[in-house]
């Protein structure tokens, strides 16, 4: 019997190269480019796969292990904190809107990304970057599926979240989100992944996160701190693939490089654009506050991504110029989208209100340059028509952006006191956009754009009423008939104060803290 | 610049006026009053006086706001799509030129909103 | 600031299975600071952050493979490099 | 002792979300697989077409010729969401790596009978392409598919195949080392008895209709080569010629054969008892793919069968014939 020689152990690398590059073949009974049609109409040219570096290198069989193990902790979690009613220990009942934004806007993204990843993972011809797709296919599946569960306990509470899933596919705040990342699923493999992976994933998602998560934990709300944090882990894997995939591009050809600063540019803007909920969220809605949107976005943005925007300048990549406008806008933004939403909450399923004083305060300390000038004499004299009983709604539908969707609420950067507004005419029609940047985006391809479902236009159309419906007929209401279209629940919109979501809260915390 | 795709790319606008059924849009935003979040969008008849749009949608929407009453019609400015524009109230939208999707804003002078801060 | 200063973080939950780890990162990274936030402990440091799994080993008094920190790992800033000792987040690559 | 444990009872407003309250038929509490599941792929008011395949929308029915009034008629019976599935396989796994835990320091791959070991590294680590290949267009069925209620499972079907491509992987390091994984390369793209195999896999990498994929991978082929190679050549064939150490290497593929066809069959059942055309379209699939996968098949079970083969791979035909009659399949 020979003495086993010891096998040298093979390396982290190595081993994780065999078992994924490995296995793959160059076709010979099908020509490559047919077994892979897609990843080169974009113009990114790929010469070696295979300098392909892996970022975290999760064999099936680690990743089944860590993510039970994650799993059972937080499905333990979330199940205690529906026994024992957890919803009650949050800060305040106002808080329950950010949950109710949370599975409207973002879940729904989670599933798109799924399905986005999982696109990718059959298109893209290396081997590496294939495994790395569809295993962030599969955590995107798993974000998804656990916030759902999550807030499957608050929904039986509390209003606005039973239609989710009708309400993300037509509500038209929620095209905002929706049009952003289908805007991405519809555009080639190498854009989708630079827009999702990279400017979504890693740029932007501790501005996602933060505000969520720890404004979660910060609130009292245990369940979507669990979540949160255990979705954010498998976060670190995906944020590592997009910065990888866009120094694999940038490295591939220089030929990459315009196109990869033209998608950063315009992604960079899209996905700042969409993160105006997040920041009217963090402004507003959160009883307790972790901490302001401009804070957030000086460490999670100008600190982070300026390390990220030095190490990529190697390749000539530059910060995406929009990022000057987003400085200017920085101390607007929460303030105007609030305004809108606050004037448009007939129109809504979740619930909001003037800020308190207190609250005005703190808003004038972190914003001292603009709130008090042009933010709080507005919610002043919003606040004296509600005392007066004659509280003020928009009864208009408002204007939206061709291309962000976005209620033109936007005011002309340095001119806080002028609506911007930009104008393209194409193909005998036109188009009207909230920013130079959204325009842009517009000019480079207009034939994708001038598809979009602008939800206002939508309605006007008459492609939101309930099915069967004449609108000819006598007495026709068409506001009703969009409300049943939309599976509008009437509990659900309006003012917090007075809503059924406050006295329901306020009911059943009395009930564990009083003896009847 | 044409858009890179695999296959031919082409499809109809999503809000060509044809799809209104006979209404035309025409959006209109209240300058220096900013209470007001946005301009207002409205399906209207083209054939609809310029007046009546003023007494009409324009009214429902901006008449909460306490400088409504004190217009001054014939003092107001008016721009089309970000250009000067002078409206004939008398005569209809299509008559003064408004076409499908065109972005009015006017501006009343001597009235800036609550507290003349432009709200 | 030339891009070796740039700054890396890792945030991890704090828990009680973070503790030991978190304890063997200050250790074997002197340059690195601690930022506690609700549920959560970033540790920042200039430049470059290593992860050695001898160090976590021995505070846990077990072997540790690198690869548990996904549990309890929630975000990061920088580059990573990884091999059976040692997870590495740097600019500096 | 009875222990009256009060809870503060508070009535909820509702049970779950109205989409799955409507699916169930009232609003009933809700299983984590219908609330994770139903509805979640949105099916229409898409914003833009695509820009790599701008004749259909992303998320469209139109991509098969199948029809279904109802497309989460399609169930997994195992009621995967991601949590049961993870949680599922780590159990698998568990057991996977003390077995090759205990090969390895018993030094078991080395006591394997010489022919075994060589028929072992010839048959099976091939099929680590084959596998890859299994997942790459469960990868497509996954991406292309309408409704999750069929792409869920065939998600974790591509990430199933992928770990088992791993598992062999690890075998073959452990029975010998990377060169052997060269060879079986080597043999994968030029040995004369895989290259009917490859080119049936290579041609449904351009299959374009994703439910006649669905039937050629998931149901014909694999339903006629786990059999075939996990329980008739290893654990009927090796074991009894000193070969159980190769067993015990792919215990785990054996268990998901078994699992994974009750959740292939339980679909085609579904597809065909939707309409006669779908019966008609989805039976001539399966006829056109068998009379190509099993000749694909039978240069591969002569490699360990030799002339036994012929009369092992009938009766795996019948086997898998007679599963899907009880589908309601007429062939």
């Amino acid at each position: 019997m020979d003495i086993q020689v010891a096998k040298k152990k093979l390396g982290l690398k190595e081993r994780y190269a065999l078992m994924t590059r490995g296995l793959g073949w160059e076709t010979t009974y099908q020509n490559m480019d047919d077994v892979f049609p897609m990843d080169s109409f974009e113009g990114i040219r790929i010469h070696d796969w295979e300098a392909w570096e892996d970022p975290f290198r999760l064999t099936m069989d680690s990743y089944w292990k860590y993510q039970a193990e994650k799993e059972r902790k937080l499905y333990a979690i979330v199940d205690a904190f529906a026994q024992n009613n957890g919803h009650l220990t949050v800060s305040d009942a106002r808080y329950i809107n950010t949950v109710k934004l949370f599975i409207n806007a973002l879940a729904p993204l989670e599933y798109q990304s799924h399905r986005g990843f999982g696109h990718l993972g059959r298109q893209l011809r290396g081997v590496g970057p294939r495994v790395a797709c569809l295993m962030q296919s599969l955590d995107e599946l798993r974000h998804a599926q656990t916030q759902i569960h999550a807030i499957s306990n608050y929904n039986r509470y509390y209003n606005g979240m039973a239609e989710f899933r009708h309400h993300f596919d037509y509500m038209p705040y929620l095209q905002v989100p929706r049009s952003f990342f289908e805007d991405a699923t519809a555009a080639g493999p190498f854009e989708f992944i630079t827009a999702i992976g990279f400017s979504f994933e890693y740029v932007l998602t501790n501005l996602v996160f933060v505000p969520f998560i720890s404004g979660a934990a910060y609130n009292g709300d245990m369940g979507a701190m669990t979540f949160g944090f255990s979705a954010q882990s498998d976060e670190a894997r995906h944020m590592t693939l997009g910065l990888e995939v866009i120094k694999f591009m940038l490295e591939q050809d220089p030929a990459n490089v315009p196109i990869v600063q033209k998608w950063l540019n315009k992604w960079t803007w899209r996905g700042v654009r969409v993160l105006t909920l997040v920041a009217m969220m963090q402004d507003y809605m959160l009883p307790k506050r972790v901490m302001s949107w401009a804070e957030a976005w000086e460490i999670y943005f100008e600190e982070n991504c300026g390390a990220l925007f030095r190490d990529l300048e190697r390749y000539g990549i530059v910060m995406p110029p929009c990022v000057e406008q987003v400085r200017k806008e920085r101390d607007h933004l929460s303030h105007m989208a609030w305004s809108q939403f606050y004037q448009g909450r007939g129109t809504n399923d979740f619930h909001t209100w003037l800020p308190s004083a207190e609250e005005m305060d703190w808003l004038s300390a972190k914003y001292p340059e603009t709130f008090d000038r042009y933010y709080r004499p507005r919610f002043e004299y919003w606040a004296k028509l509600e005392a007066e009983g004659k509280p003020f709604e928009a009864t208009g539908m408002p204007m939206q952006c061709q291309l962000c969707q976005i209620p033109m609420f936007f005011t002309e950067p340095g001119e806080p006191l002028v609506l911007a507004q930009r104008h393209r005419h194409h193909d005998g029609e036109q188009y009207h956009f909230c920013s130079e940047y959204c325009a842009e985006i517009f000019d480079d391809e207009p034939e994708k754009y001038i598809q979009s479902k602008i939800p206002v236009h939508q309605i006007f159309q008459g492609k939101q009423f309930p099915e069967g419906t004449d609108p000819t007929a006598e007495g026709f209401n068409p506001g009703a008939a969009v409300g049943a279209f939309l599976r509008l629940d009437p509990a659900s919109t309006g003012n917090f104060v007075g809503s059924e979501d406050e006295a329901n809260f306020n009911m059943w915390r009395g009930l564990t803290r009083s003896n009847d | 610049m044409p858009v890179n795709a695999l296959k031919p790319y082409s499809f109809p606008a999503e809000d060509a006026e044809a799809n209104f059924h006979g209404a035309r849009l025409v959006y209109v935003g209240w300058d220096r009053h900013l209470m007001f979040a946005t301009p207002y969008a409205w399906p209207l008849p083209p054939d609809l006086p310029f007046a009546a749009m003023t007494q009409g949608p324009m009214a429902d929407a901006f008449s909460q706001h306490p400088d409504w009453a004190k217009i001054d019609w014939a003092a107001a400015t008016w721009t089309k799509n970000g250009e000067a524009f002078v409206p004939d109230f008398s005569a209809s939208l299509a008559d003064n030129g408004i076409i499908h999707k065109d972005s009015l804003r006017f501006t009343t002078p001597g009235l800036t909103g609550i507290g003349g801060l432009g709200q | 600031m030339t891009r070796a200063e740039s700054s890396v973080f890792l945030a991890l939950q704090a828990n009680a299975d973070t503790r030991e780890l978190v304890e063997a990162i200050l250790a074997d990274n002197p340059h690195a600071t601690l930022d506690e936030q609700p549920a959560m402990v970033r540790i920042i440091a200039p430049g470059t952050l290593t992860v050695h799994a001898a160090t976590v080993a021995e505070l846990l008094g077990r072997d540790y493979d690198l690869q548990e920190m996904q549990v309890n790992l929630i975000s990061l800033s920088g580059r990573v490099d990884e091999t059976d000792e040692t997870f590495t987040i740097s600019w500096a690559r | 002792m009875q222990m009256d444990l009060r809870t503060v009872a508070i009535a909820p407003r509702r049970q779950t979300f109205g989409h799955v309250a409507r699916r169930l038929g009232a609003d009933k509490s809700a299983s984590r697989y219908q609330e994770g599941t139903w509805d979640m792929q949105s099916t229409g008011n898409f914003h833009y077409k695509p820009l790599w395949d701008p004749d259909f929308d992303h998320f469209d029915p139109a991509r098969t010729e199948l029809h279904m009034k109802d497309w989460y008629a399609f169930r997994d019976p195992r009621q995967f969401y991601y949590g049961a599935y993870v949680i599922a396989r780590s159990k698998q796994q568990d057991v996977a790596e003390s077995a090759f835990d205990f090969v390895e320091t018993r030094g078991l791959a080395e006591t394997l009978p010489k022919d075994i070991r060589a028929l072992v590294l010839d048959l099976l680590l091939p099929l680590r392409h084959v596998a890859w290949g299994a997942s790459m267009n469960n990868a497509t069925i996954a991406a292309y598919g309408f409704g999750a209620g069929i792409t869920q499972p065939c998600t974790f079907a591509a990430m199933d195949q992928l770990g088992i491509a791993q598992f062999i992987t690890r075998a073959g390091l452990l029975l010998a080392d990377p060169a052997a994984l060269d060879t079986a390369k080597a043999a994968w793209l030029n040995d004369a008895c895989w290259q009917p195999l490859r080119r049936v896999i290579e041609d449904l990498f351009v299959t374009q209709d994703w439910f006649e994929l669905f039937v050629a991978q998931n149901v014909v082929l694999d339903g006629l080569l786990y059999p075939l190679i996990y329980r008739t050549i290893i654990d009927d064939g090796l074991t009894m010629r000193g070969g159980s150490a190769v067993a015990m290497l792919t215990q785990f593929q054996t268990e998901w054969a078994a699992e994974t066809a009750k959740w292939a069959d339980a679909q085609v059942k579904v597809a065909v008892a939707e309409s006669a055309d779908n019966a008609k379209l989805v039976t001539g699939w399966l006829a056109k793919w068998r009379d190509r996968i099993i000749p694909a098949l039978m240069p591969v079970a002569q490699l360990a069968l030799g002339s036994h083969a012929d009369a092992a791979l009938a009766e795996v035909a019948d086997q898998w014939a007679s599963r899907l009659v009880k589908q309601g399949v007429k062939l």
